[in-house]
């Protein structure tokens, strides 16, 4: 109790004084998709390294390569295919390759479709599950924002996709599971690393998206994901990269859905 | 005080009074810092008539998000306003005292529920039973309207309660004794007396409404395009905003920062509308 | 034809009352359904342990330490500035430009929507000013946002104050401070606190604003520098990702049982300070 | 009989709207000056401007001179919470400040920054004495001063300006919510009270003007009709005016 009221009375003097910053912490910001694992990876070097302080924040890709230029954070994350101009500034490392599944509701009758068929949904010009296969239900589109991403390298890859304008918008492939999940009309695309038992992954033009598939380059929907430095590698941050991509963080990587780099 | 003296604590007030007025600005000078230089290079016009929003396509156009953001604060408001005045008037002039002081702190308590609880139930519970009784994709107009109007009645409710409560006994006894009913009373005597607190709630109310994100990104479905009915899903101008934020770069980053100037000029305009409405009313009585 | 008044009562008692059951309705059904489902899972554990594997798993302790943390320092600065706002437009000034000016910002500064205090407060707090995501700088951001509805609240709570007990105070010659602080504050202080306890309850389910500001780190903090993630934003991210639903409801009842806690703490403390005033 | 205060030439305006128009007369010490008049005839508008509490309003205007023991008070350096110390005033309806009996009798005193107890019990005895008041609250001075009935309530509130030892006491209609016992009781305190104190009081009962002041001032419109001592005032007025109003013909 004591030492909450100090506490509290300190609150003033810290903040006229200004100090009070400890010991340097790394700070990893950016894309949602890499996020969980960047935290487990914390964890992981944090109990290795015990004077290390890693914080992980999301925010999403352009947040990493915002705050690793501004030095809001120092290590930025970004799960881009093609990286911006201002992030041309920063060291990129691809730490992980990621695949993107195309999912539907688990009820859902379908279970597969070729490219021309996921772009003819995503554009809106097939709209009933019936011509696909299935019941005669209304197709309900879900994509990410504009500027994820996932969504520019689902895009990029499947080509020629002028999004619908009756698409439902999720921010998150956390929140393109549920959405899917919780409707029966509904499909979406996601990162392979956070399929589970609510949602339905579909095979694209006969490959499921798998390990293997992934690894092996049969599965065309992949793309890699970067951690991005201003300035030199050194120090707590370079330590921690190498971590992440030596055997053990490969290891976590791969054991939680995503593809090793190397 | 006797230290500082009458004068310093006229000027210590005067400072702390201009709190407000300078974080505004200071709000206003970064938000609009960051985005009047896209306002200026794509064209005020072009970016509020036009409907395509495609940031990767260079296009941005955000006439079907000012559309949603204001039906969904009208229907919130629909939804919101009656009732929460309906349950102000029942528990101060109805209701038995106790119940009402039992009943009030915990509406209020109601307000401090995290808006993303209520979207949370809206995508759970509200967006199933639109999609399979009326349907549609469920996350819709109609359910972000209901989710905003149940989380404005606690501020409608508990000011309309404060200022109902604030009219004079005196007032009340007046009107009765001249013979006219309880309600006659209320509707012309209390309503009328509480007139600026109610619709200060309201405005409070709708000020929330319209510039709630988490909830409405939760259960409005954010599609752009601008809604033919009420069962189907739209963007509101604050979900434009959190949702793209993270990945946007560049010139898609500066127009969420434009957009957030719109947003700013929507709610200027609608406060100085409903501050004319106020004062217009005070006039005339 | 005239309706006879009588039966217009009963018509108007009708509806009123039925709008008052359906609102009450709703508003216990989200209490309910948060409880019933967060309930179970809620524990002296629960609450005191960290969490692990993202929140998954284990505890909420960090974010209940930054669900304290940041609406007390978001008060410790709003409440000073509202309350000094609402004596200076009220006693100190008349209605002038000056004033209507002041009043127009309040309600436009209640009116912007907590994204723009979030996007700002990243801009100024976290970047210019070097603050990071911080409880300092989502504290401060909170506190901007909570500023008018204190504000507000505080100014009817005193233009309440009957003109009687100033017109007193002043024959007996007070000056305006010692009016202020004797007979206006502690009789407007019911009012004040209403708007103290609204302020905490924005900023105690504020989301939007923190995760810009304050960041999302599930880390214990151990200075206002650091990051934090609060209960709400916990929740929100528990319950959007599907990383686990059961603690998200948890999450969720711990925080409607903090919310009442301190409500009833105020409300208890305002009663026995009324009751120690007559 | 020296004069307390001399008000010469007085006109008082709020927004431009006279309410007092050009009023000369001096109010002796250790007296009471009663002012009747029918309602907005400007008397009370005259007290506050006795202890500048109608500077409180918005809008007024002052010209002329109000001269209290030969100083003008409307001269910029006199400092207005000063004045008022010295000038107390009790309002129309009882106004209890809502805390306890003796805190309202020393809010005065300890405003003033006396706050010795001993120093404050003895003036809470003494007002509360002089007020009549002592003897019905004496075993019960934390209670609320809310609680007490209209008549003890305005008791109090005379109580609380004799706390503050002014030399005059302002009363506005003091009794004009009080059943007679009461009131009774009221004007018995102030025939004590005026030995010592200056007492001007506003009443719109012409009866009580006549049963206690010492002069009588009438007010009609603003102006001032006629002044003079009580007995001649309602024996003998010099005006049609002032006659018609004591014996009821309107107002």
């Amino acid at each position: 109790m004591q030492h909450k009221y100090a506490a509290l009375l300190c609150i003033p003097l810290i903040l006229l004084l200004g100090c009070g910053r400890g010991k340097t912490v790394v700070t990893l910001a950016g894309s949602t998709a890499f996020q969980p694992f960047a935290e487990k990876l914390a964890e992981q070097y944090m109990s290795e390294h015990p004077n290390a302080s890693i914080t992980v924040q999301g925010g999403g890709s352009a947040v990493g390569i915002q705050s690793a230029i501004s030095g809001a954070a120092q290590i930025g994350m970004a799960d881009l295919v093609i990286l911006p101009d201002e992030a041309r500034a920063l060291t990129p490392t691809v730490v992980a390759r990621d695949g993107i599944a195309v999912v539907v509701n688990p009820s859902n009758a379908v279970s597969g479709l070729t490219t021309d068929q996921v772009r003819d949904i995503f554009n809106g010009k097939v709209r009933n599950w019936k011509d696909l296969g299935g019941a005669d239900r209304p197709i309900t589109v879900v994509s990410r924002e504009a500027g994820s991403g996932t969504r520019s390298s689902f895009e990029q890859i499947v080509t020629g996709i002028s999004l619908t304008r009756d698409a439902l918008i999720q921010d998150s492939n956390g929140t393109i599971r549920e959405t899917v999940a919780n409707d029966a009309n509904a499909v979406g695309y996601l990162s392979h690393g956070l399929l589970n038992a609510k949602i339905k992954a579909l095979t694209v033009d006969g490959e499921a998206c798998s390990n293997e598939t992934i690894a092996s380059g049969s599965y065309r929907l992949v793309r890699p994901i970067y951690l991005l430095v201003n300035g030199p590698l050194q120090g707590e941050i370079k330590a921690f990269i190498e971590y992440v991509l030596s055997d053990n963080g490969q290891q976590t990587i791969k054991a939680n859905g995503l593809m090793p780099a190397r | 005080m006797t230290l500082i003296g009458e004068k310093g604590v006229r000027r210590i007030l005067l400072a702390t009074a201009l709190s407000a007025i300078s974080a505004l600005l200071l709000i206003a000078l970064f938000i609009i810092k960051e985005g009047l230089p896209f306002i200026f290079h794509y064209g005020l016009w072009n970016f509020l008539s036009s409907s395509d929003w495609e940031p990767q396509a260079g296009k941005f156009g955000i006439f079907p998000m000012v559309a949603a953001s204001l039906w969904v604060t009208f229907g919130a408001m629909v939804v919101g306003a009656p009732l929460g005045v309906a349950g102000a008037l029942f528990l101060s002039e109805f209701a038995p005292r106790p119940v009402m002081r039992v009943i009030k702190p915990m509406i209020e308590l109601l307000a401090a529920i995290p808006s993303v609880v209520y979207g949370f139930i809206g995508v759970m519970v509200l967006a199933p039973l639109i999609r399979d009784y009326l349907g549609g994709p469920g996350l819709s107009v109609l359910a972000a309207s209901i989710i905003l109007g149940i989380m404005i009645l606690p501020t409608v409710i508990s000011i309309s309660i404060d200022s109902i409560m604030a009219v004079p006994q005196s007032y009340r006894e007046g009107s009765l004794a001249l013979g006219a009913t309880v309600w006659q009373t209320i509707h012309m005597v209390t309503i009328r007396a509480a007139r600026s607190g109610i619709l200060a709630s309201i405005i409070l109310g709708m000020g929330r409404a319209i510039g709630e994100t988490m909830a409405v990104i939760m259960v409005a479905g954010n599609a752009v395009k601008i809604p033919h009915s009420a069962l189907e899903s739209v963007r509101s101008l604050t979900a434009n905003i959190a949702l793209e934020m993270s990945y946007a770069t560049g010139l898609h980053r500066q127009a969420l920062f434009a957009t957030g100037v719109i947003l700013f000029v929507v709610i200027i305009i609608l406060n100085s509308a409903a501050m004319v409405a106020i004062r217009g009313k005070a006039a005339r009585k | 034809m005239r309706i006879h008044p009588r039966y217009v009562q009963y018509g108007a008692v009708a509806i009123l009352s039925g709008g008052t059951l359906l609102t009450l309705a709703v508003l216990v059904f989200i209490v309910v359904f948060v409880l019933e489902k967060g309930l179970p899972v809620l524990s002296l554990d629960f609450l005191l342990s960290s969490p692990q594997d993202m929140g998954r798993a284990g505890g909420i302790f960090p974010t209940l330490i930054g669900t304290i943390a940041l609406p007390l320092l978001a008060i410790l600065i709003a409440t000073p500035l509202g309350i000094g706002t609402s004596i200076y437009l009220t006693e100190y000034t008349r209605e002038n430009r000056v004033t209507r000016v002041i009043r127009f910002g309040t309600d436009c500064l209640a009116g912007i929507p907590s994204i723009i205090f979030g996007l700002f407060g990243f801009i100024f707090f976290v970047t210019i000013l070097g603050m990071g995501w911080s409880i300092l700088s989502g504290g401060l951001t909170l506190a901007f946002m909570i500023l008018p509805t204190i504000i507000r609240t505080s100014e009817e709570a005193i233009k309440a104050v009957p003109k009687s007990y100033r017109d007193v105070s002043f024959s007996l010659g007070a000056t305006r401070w010692q009016t202020v602080k004797r007979v206006i504050l502690p009789n407007a202080l019911p009012g004040i606190l209403t708007g103290v306890m609204l302020g905490i309850g924005r900023s105690i389910g504020e989301t939007a604003a923190v995760i810009f500001t304050a960041g999302s780190s599930l880390r214990l903090p151990t200075s206002i520098f650091d990051s934090t993630r609060t209960m709400a934003v916990h929740f929100y991210i528990l319950a959007r990702e599907g990383i686990s639903n059961e603690n998200a409801y948890g999450t969720a009842a711990a925080l409607i049982i903090a919310v009442l806690l301190v409500n009833l703490t105020a409300y208890w403390l305002m009663h026995w300070f009324i009751a120690k005033r007559s | 009989m020296t004069a307390k205060f001399d008000i010469r030439d007085l006109s008082v305006s709020f927004h431009g709207k006279p309410v007092i128009r050009h009023i000369s007369l001096q109010v002796a010490a250790n007296g009471i000056l009663g002012i009747i008049g029918p309602a907005s005839s400007g008397k009370t508008t005259f007290l506050r401007v006795l202890n500048r509490m109608n500077e409180l309003e918005q809008g007024s205007s002052v010209t002329g001179q109000v001269l209290m023991d030969g100083n003008d008070i409307y001269r910029s350096e006199v400092d207005a919470v000063a004045l008022r110390k010295s000038v107390g005033m009790v309002f129309a309806l009882p106004v209890p400040l809502p805390m306890s009996i003796h805190d309202n009798v020393v809010y005065g005193p300890t405003l003033a920054g006396i706050s010795d107890r001993g120093r404050l019990t003895e003036l809470t005895e003494k007002s509360l004495k002089a007020a009549f008041l002592w003897e019905e609250v004496k075993d019960r001075l934390n209670t609320s001063g809310l609680r007490l009935s209209g008549g003890q309530q305005q008791r109090l509130c005379l109580a609380r300006v004799l706390a503050m030892e002014p030399g005059v006491i302002l009363l506005d209609e003091p009794c004009s919510g009080l059943d007679p016992i009461s009131t009774a009781k009221i004007e018995d305190a102030l025939t004590e009270l005026k030995r010592q104190y200056t007492i001007v009081l506003v009443t719109n009962n012409t009866k009580q003007a006549a049963r206690i002041s010492d002069e009588t001032a009438f007010f009609l419109m603003g102006e001032l009709i006629e002044m003079g001592p009580t007995n001649q005032m309602f024996t003998a007025p010099r005006q049609k005016r002032t006659n018609d109003y004591i014996t009821g013909r309107f107002g």
